[in-house]
């Protein structure tokens, strides 16, 4: 996938698109597998094969097919870039839970976790609208290509005679800037970082497990503190979202207590779990271990933020 | 230097001399027909004020006389409606495209030309490169994180190949998070036959039921 | 591929189309436009025999066209003596160098033409002509994909600049691509003081100089 697809085997545009893959000769189709560019590629092509629209059921439906697929892959493929599996793996886990909601009785939308798999299939909806939107103008691009690219552009060499009018060159250039110049161009470049590339997030993970220990160690320290106080040296919005959640946690598990005497009045954490270590990593069952700041279009980035989340 | 009471004036270039000296109105076939051979060295599409400059005569007569050359080289008098007796069109055609004016072949022609331009049009684009560019296009200025994240793939690799291709190029850096972001060149236009960004097709009818994803599209087309 | 008993061999390629399948004479304009199109956008001139070819027809067919092109251009009909009905000369004309054919731009407005071509002109190298420069130097002999790949832009208007400049020449082509490659010229060395191109300063051991450059293959087109 990715670069390999986009590289080694550009698929041509009418053969790799997943509308025109036979639906009958299942080997044929695993063969072509390599030619999807990407999750939403798979799922489209899957949903087209079984000539479904774009549904909430088509994406349940096509679920198992979809995991079976990438299971696959990982065994063609071996190892995968982690950024090119996550985003298959994002997309996969909403799709489980889109089909685990869809196998239990319907009920009212309650807490918070119902909500989250709303949004998540609603946010994976619409991104794989949105990219089937840029994959049909794409094909449109090529036909333009295509009609165009038998016009020929005049674009002949300049008669001698112009040429030998140019205006004489003032040339400074020494061989040594030229070779600094060469050094320069020829140094190899930032090669594509390894592992899940976070550049598309406005601000950096913050750890909600290490801010409960973080809060763990200040209330221990102080007993009791305000809010703003154990935010007080928090750098960014992020840090105090992610405490709040923390102390969240905490409290649920029973080692602080909140005191608030009037409404909207000065919120006081007290410690209140003994002496034994708060176990902070159980904070991970529920939550991702890290936050990824940002809920905009732009932090849907491959496989940062835990759909189950937002 | 046609012998005037100048010679003391003394040229500071080739251009200057054009001008005091050259009235290209007065040669055989005029303006129009110094239009065509300017036009016959252009190596992009050229602007009309380029043109206007060149030829010394105002933007509006120049842009006159294009619409009059294209018309005459599509075979096409502009004395009343078609008829046989018009003019065949001619082997090439004068367009404006990808924000300027330039020659190029007619496109029933292409099997015959395309055996003597060198390389030909460069190869196809792939799936991935075609989609990427289709991205690009449409949320300029943008950054690669962002066309991977509607792609849900890396793009990396394509963007530098579209690069390479002159479709895109790198047109400024996000002011929050120094990001490269890449925008379509006129290359890219002029591939497409398209005088702008805003004669591509547009994009809503194929985003059905996303019309209200305020958050989801911060540009609209 | 107008409609033949062709349909089922796959043609190969758009010269094998053009051979088979594709007749210039039935498309708007004929043989004569077919002709245009050809002269109009070739970088060299051809000669009378690769037309004949291309156009599936005789030299002597060829050959009269070519002539009543040429004085169609230059605004004489044919019909008995100039007269000022005729059409006005184009402003290109029609000229058979060194046995090819080609289009150029008529003589007479050579000053507008240079006008034109000047003003588009440094008379410095721009920064990236120079890098351009610097690694055609260092890396000859290289394609344009290649130094396009290294530098991760386009190059082909920089590098149609150096060779006007006659500080690169085309040097051959890659026997696999077929691509042209571009190297120095002795005028290069001679801007520079040097002798030869190892008397090019070297690069730093550490860098991927002039050996193996793997990493760059312009493979992925």
């Amino acid at each position: 996938m990715g670069s390999t697809a986009e590289g080694v085997h550009p698929p041509p545009l009418t053969a790799g698109t997943p509308e025109n893959l036979p639906a009958a000769g299942k080997a044929v189709f695993e063969v072509r597998l390599t030619n999807f560019s990407g999750p939403f590629d798979l799922l489209l092509g899957l949903i087209s094969k079984r000539e479904l629209d774009i549904t909430e059921i088509a994406l349940a439906e096509v679920t198992d097919e979809f995991i079976s697929h990438i299971r696959r892959m990982q065994a063609e493929h071996g190892s995968w870039a982690l950024d090119e599996a996550s985003e298959f793996l994002v997309v996969a886990a909403t799709l489980l839970d889109l089909k685990a909601a869809r196998l239990l009785p319907r009920g009212e939308v309650e807490d918070a976790e119902d909500i989250a798999l709303l949004e998540a299939r609603d946010l994976l909806f619409a991104r794989l609208l949105q990219y089937r939107a840029f994959k049909e103008i794409s094909r449109q691009l090529a036909e333009r290509f295509e009609v165009e690219g038998d016009r020929y552009p005049r674009d002949t060499p300049l008669e001698p005679a112009f040429t030998a009018l140019l205006p004489d060159l003032i040339w400074t250039t020494t061989a040594e800037d030229l070779a600094a110049l060469a050094a320069a161009a020829l140094q190899p470049r930032e090669t594509v970082p390894e592992g899940v590339r976070v550049d598309h997030l406005h601000g950096s993970a913050v750890s909600i497990r290490e801010q409960a220990g973080l809060l763990e160690a200040h209330l221990r320290n102080a007993g009791s503190l305000s809010f703003g106080e154990l935010t007080a040296d928090a750098a960014e919005t992020l840090v105090v979202v992610v405490r709040f959640l923390a102390l969240l946690e905490m409290f649920r598990d029973g080692v602080v207590s909140f005191d608030q005497d009037e409404p909207l009045g000065e919120l006081r954490i007290r410690w209140s779990g003994g002496d034994e270590p708060f176990p902070a990593d159980s904070i991970g069952a529920d939550y991702g271990a890290d936050f990824g700041a940002g809920y905009g279009p732009e932090s849907v980035g491959p496989g940062t933020v835990d759909l189950t989340l937002q | 230097m046609t012998g005037t009471d100048l010679d003391e004036a003394a040229p500071t270039g080739a251009e200057a001399a054009a001008a005091e000296a050259f009235s290209a109105a007065e040669q055989p076939g005029g303006l129009k027909a110094a239009l065509e051979a300017v036009l016959m060295v252009v190596e992009n599409p050229v602007t009309e004020q380029e043109l206007a400059q060149a030829l010394a005569v105002g933007v509006e007569e120049v842009q006159a006389m294009l619409v009059n050359l294209q018309q005459e080289y599509d075979g096409y008098t502009g004395k009343g409606p078609k008829s046989a007796d018009d003019p065949q069109p001619r082997g090439f055609e004068l367009r404006n495209v990808g924000g300027g004016w330039r020659i190029y072949s007619r496109s029933w022609f292409a099997p015959v030309v395309s055996a003597f331009v060198l390389g030909g049009q460069s190869s196809r684009l792939s799936q991935a490169a075609l989609e990427t560019l289709a991205v690009i296009a449409y949320r300029q200025p943008v950054s690669r994180a962002r066309v991977s994240a509607i792609r849900a793939v890396n793009v990396d690799s394509v963007v530098r190949t579209l690069t390479q291709r002159a479709l895109i190029a790198a047109v400024g850096t996000d002011p929050e998070t120094g990001a490269v972001l890449y925008g379509t060149t006129p290359h890219f236009l002029e591939r497409l036959g398209l005088g702008s960004v805003a004669e591509l097709p547009r994009l809503s009818p194929h985003l059905p039921g996303l019309e209200n994803l305020g958050d989801y599209e911060d540009t609209t087309y």
